[in-house]
């Protein structure tokens, strides 16, 4: 398989992983966690998440599930999470906004800008430790205006630091856009260069670019020449929180925009046949769709079938016995 | 008199503030969105305009300051903070410069910030976005902090806000938004520092903030099928803190519980208990009883989440104990899940 | 045994932790300086380097989660606050993140982060430079938060905390860096949770930590002159409380005052005085009689920075009161300027 | 007079009572409060200052001498505050890093930063009022890492606010120098460019360069297309806190560079004798010094023959009552 091809496989897979989600989780009412799907934001997790290593270490946000896919955390116990299970990831505690896999390095935090300082902190080790392992983190614009941002920032760029910041930018913060929130003309890439952090803003629906430029930036921040902002334009396809269509989008009539730049349906334009063998785009891309949902029923059979954490336990784990 | 929501009477209140005062304004994140902070704040939003009800970006600590800010130059912003859990960004800006400027710059002008802060409830909230900081605000002088139970209350103590000039934090716990209730047409302020008697009651004494008073009443009602006649205190707000009324009601009762969500150590049920022990100690015919949450961060899990949070079946028994009552045929209410449901 | 000051005892901690252990580090602003944050992280510089003991920019809340981050990923940070009140800009980070980890997301790693907070005294240090932080941070379930009060403790404490595999806050007075007191050689850690009995004494109990531990025990010298028996407990830690040593003390003695420099509402006093009230009340011959600082920030001119700090005879004066004794011939003690005499 | 020669005259009676302030600070140990000189700064603060009109707003952070004088902030109550009498701006209360003069728009406050936001916040008032003051806020090189400045440019800048930043870079927060904290190579004039924001970077010990970009920014900001950014680098020539020489200096062996920077040193050669009618600059510079020597006297005379506050007062002024 050509790199395109197995990214817009994993595209493929979040898409149909958080689709069936979403349905499941407005009909059935059985996932009681808010949560932030990345619907039609998948390009860059996986575009960001291909370019990086198993020990790579990856943080985000409230939305979560697509770079902790990406990373190659656990389905199941994703699944069996956002239903609050015992064998959810963080033990059906943290729910959809605090997803843990120690076993990929992938970790998720609820308050917006916090893992950008946590990412920053795991790089410094890395240093400290004389590993050469990156962190990449990934943050939306909103989170880009919290003073953590610039905070974490300097402290990169002062110490040189392997961490690869992602700048999700869907033009929102829930229904506030950008221009409520952020001065005219500027751009979170070209903010970074204040800090002499190396920067480049590249499409984020566009897997390939996003690939690229992730390589190129993990190169640069293994080489102790971090650290390295990205800056992805895409589009939420699904409104902030929760499974409903994004209601500012049809309201501003931008659906069409959103529709004709949904990363998957453009990784599978770029598909050739010659890629495939004999088998159309089409019919490959549906095949990963059939197995991703078989994945996803039976993660969700699973979750369903678990059993919630007992209230005997109440109490554990707060502190080291 | 006629009856509003909880969201109603503060958003009635909103905009009776700001058609009285040209220098109140609202600002928050998305406070100018369709949904408008739960329906609190798009009733003045269609009233005023975007030029008085503004949506800002994510910068908690500096927005606080910049608040200040305009309360220092004249203004009085109302600002609002979807979960209060998003003020501990701005405990800066609000516990070292505006709980002490009055005092520290010997400022007799003060800075009228108003603060809310919504108290996430329910729906797998999770540990960082159903935190009540009353306990936390409450500790440090210079500032009032108000927990309204009742939508009456809720619009009097934001009028009190926005005609004072004491920086205010007021917590509002999402379960009560959709509560109904009397609420005054006028703007009538509600003093800080004067509690209420939700429940009228001999034999034990339970105070209980916010929605807890709800929950307090409730087991009121429990408690009265079992022959036990239970007296309900809504302090309203916790700084200033009405001492005289619960020390009075002990006084009477000779038993007191406690129930609060936010946690036991150094909390809100510390406070009253202390208050109970360094004043009318000798009142108390039985150990004081605290009904929290347990002492961990709060899970998102369903069960888990239902065990969390205290509820009027735990502060009835913990009445039943404090009287040394056999609880063992005790009905167990029906669950009320508070406010809220799904999907988000 | 050979005496070291509390600043030594500190350094000395820091030095063996480090030693021990290559993944301890020291970060914090000024710490590679010759001043060494009053001499405890002068030595770590000298022996390790700056490498392992880091100056870092003024930006306290990401630090805090850079810090939590090389935790997360098996380093030990040992992070120093020059005055504890620079940790209101940290609480996100602290409270939201570092005090749940390991709860919220089921990480039996959990994520041992560890923060020095001085808490400044004397010659002016005002609102914002001398707040006693332990009733805010002990509010939180998942951290541990400390007040040693000796060399002692102030050494093990740290060892715990460097040793352990939670969150800590340790508070330090900046009175008592000088102070000095015997000290084991040894790398002993003092467990949290686990009271000290400064005093023994059998008229009344004086509940104090950190620098209160001292003026309660100076109170009690002024009580033995007038023929009076206190007791002095001196937590160590205020998360986890070491209730139990509290009762048993009270149940002896009958008579219960709790001094501190943090405020009383909704702070260590008030939660010292509920502990009794729930569960030994019965216990309690007089009401309990908190010291604490007046409910108004820290002022800088000196005698209202005097009148605003609780010190031994006010102690004294509490307890006399508590036991229902005559004050009036009480001898009043010459002042303490604690530790520090500028200019700065 | 000239304009140079009133910011002179200014920078002498600063330079001056600071001098006189720090030796009683020593000596007398009457004023029990830290306190942060700003002895060879005082062209950042008399150069901007002189660029506003009185009722124009000035915040500083803990170094608030300078600020507070050039704006106008009446003497004794400053002296009066240092000693803690009643009598002082603050009653006594306050101390050295909370000095205010609400009849000159002046305030300071301790914690790095807190004031960028207050006072993007008076400037985001003015806007509200219709108002055409103008605000500025002086900070240090330390200041600017925190994120409260982030997130308040970002702000400014969002709202076109009238709020002039002075960033005075002394090179040092505390001990620790700058290229312990920032990243090599960038500046913090630059960093503004980030947000859109207008900035120079400008020799800070040049009163007439400092006072000529001030102007040029102030009149920017009052005509609505703030806010501004001015980085001015200058030296301290007394330890960060207290009244000692500053030891990094002497140890760097900078003590002859900070010596001939020294800002009242530089304008008094700049001026002419010309501009003095017949006396020559030494002169005018010493009745200068005489004059605010007499005032700070008499000022120290009357702070320390003022009353305490009475303790009975300890509680009053928490809560409008
Ligand atoms: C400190 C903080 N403030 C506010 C919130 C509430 N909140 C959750 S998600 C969100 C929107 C963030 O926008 P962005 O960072 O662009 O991410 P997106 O949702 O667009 O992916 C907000 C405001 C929060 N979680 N934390
Ligand atoms: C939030 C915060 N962190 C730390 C301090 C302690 N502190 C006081 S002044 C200072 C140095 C600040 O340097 P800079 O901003 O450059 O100002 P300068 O002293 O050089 O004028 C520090 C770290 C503080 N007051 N506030
Ligand atoms: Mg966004
Ligand atoms: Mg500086």
């Amino acid at each position: 398989m050509t790199p395109l091809m197995r990214m817009l496989r994993e595209m493929v897979r979040i898409r149909t992983v958080e689709t069936a989600l979403a349905e499941l989780y407005r009909d059935k009412q059985e996932m009681r966690t808010p949560t932030h799907f990345s619907v039609g934001q998948e390009a860059t997790a996986v575009g960001v998440c291909s370019a990086l290593r198993p020990d790579d270490r990856v943080y985000s946000g409230h939305r979560s599930h697509a770079p902790y896919l990406a990373k190659g955390g656990d389905l199941h116990a994703m699944v069996a999470e956002l239903h609050g299970k015992r064998t959810g990831c963080a033990g059906g505690r943290g729910g959809s906004m605090h997803l843990i896999d120690p076993k990929v390095g992938f970790m998720a935090a609820s308050i917006l800008g916090e893992t950008i300082a946590v990412g920053t902190g795991t790089a410094w080790a890395s240093v400290m430790r004389g590993s050469d392992e990156v962190t990449a983190v990934f943050f939306g614009d909103g989170a880009a205006e919290e003073g953590v941002f610039h905070e974490s920032l300097n402290f990169a760029a002062l110490h040189n630091l392997p961490v690869l910041l992602v700048c999700e930018n869907n033009g929102y913060s829930i229904t506030s856009p950008l221009t409520a929130r952020q001065p005219r003309g500027t751009t979170v890439w070209e903010r970074a260069r204040g800090y002499g952090v190396s920067s480049a803003l590249v499409d984020g629906n566009d897997v390939e670019a996003v690939h690229d430029a992730a390589v190129e930036a993990v190169r640069l921040c293994r080489r102790g020449r971090g650290p390295y902002l990205l800056e992805l334009t895409t589009r939420r396809l699904l409104e902030h929180v929760g499974p409903h269509p994004d209601r500012d989008a049809e309201h501003g009539a931008e659906t069409d925009v959103r529709t004709r730049s949904c990363p998957v349906v453009r990784a599978s334009n770029a598909l050739r046949s010659a890629d495939l063998g004999c088998e159309s785009p089409d019919r490959v891309v549906d095949r990963w769709r059939q197995e991703a949902e078989q994945e996803v029923r039976l993660a969700v059979e699973a979750a369903r079938a678990a059993p919630f954490p007992s209230t005997s336990t109440l109490l554990d784990g707060v502190h080291h016995s | 008199m006629r009856e509003l929501t909880y969201a109603q009477a503060i958003s009635e209140a909103t905009v009776q503030c700001m058609a009285a005062d040209p220098s109140v304004f609202v600002a928050g994140q998305n406070v100018d969105d369709e949904k408008g902070t739960h329906g609190t704040t798009r009733e003045a939003f269609e009233a005023f305009g975007p030029s008085r009800v503004i949506d800002v970006p994510n910068a908690e600590n500096a927005f606080a300051g910049i608040a200040l800010g305009t309360a220092a130059a004249g203004m009085r912003p109302l600002v609002v903070h979807t979960r209060a859990d998003f003020m501990l960004l701005a405990m800066d800006s609000v516990i070292n410069l505006a709980s002490k400027w009055r005092y520290v710059y010997g400022d007799p002008a003060g800075v009228p910030l108003v603060m809310r802060g919504v108290v996430g409830r329910g729906w797998g909230q999770g540990a960082t976005h159903s935190q009540s900081l009353q306990s936390v605000f409450g500790h440090f002088p210079g500032l009032r902090v108000a927990t309204p139970a009742t939508p009456a209350d809720a619009k009097g103590l934001i009028i009190s806000a926005l005609q004072g000039r004491d920086p205010v934090v007021l917590l509002e716990n999402r379960g009560l938004y959709s509560l109904k209730g009397e609420v005054p047409e006028e703007a009538v302020p509600v003093p800080f520092g004067r509690g209420r008697v939700a429940r009228r009651g001999d034999d034990v004494t339970i105070v209980a903030a916010s929605l807890m008073a709800h929950e307090a009443e409730r087991a009121a009602d429990l408690l009265a099928d079992v022959g036990v006649s239970a007296e309900v205190l809504d302090p309203r707000s916790v700084r200033p803190l009405d001492g005289g009324l619960i020390m009075s009601s002990v006084a009477r009762t000779g038993h007191l519980v406690v129930a609060d969500t936010s946690w036991a150590p150094f909390g809100f049920s510390a406070e009253v208990a202390a208050i109970v022990a360094e004043n009318v100690p000798g009142a108390l015919r039985s150990p004081v009883v605290r009904v929290t949450p347990p002492d961990c961060p709060a899970p998102v899990s369903f069960p888990l989440e239902e065990a969390f949070h205290p509820d009027a079946e735990r502060i009835a028994r913990a009445c039943l104990t404090a009287l040394r009552l056999d609880a063992s045929e005790f009905r167990t209410p029906r669950p009320i899940t508070a406010g809220f449901s799904g999907p988000f």
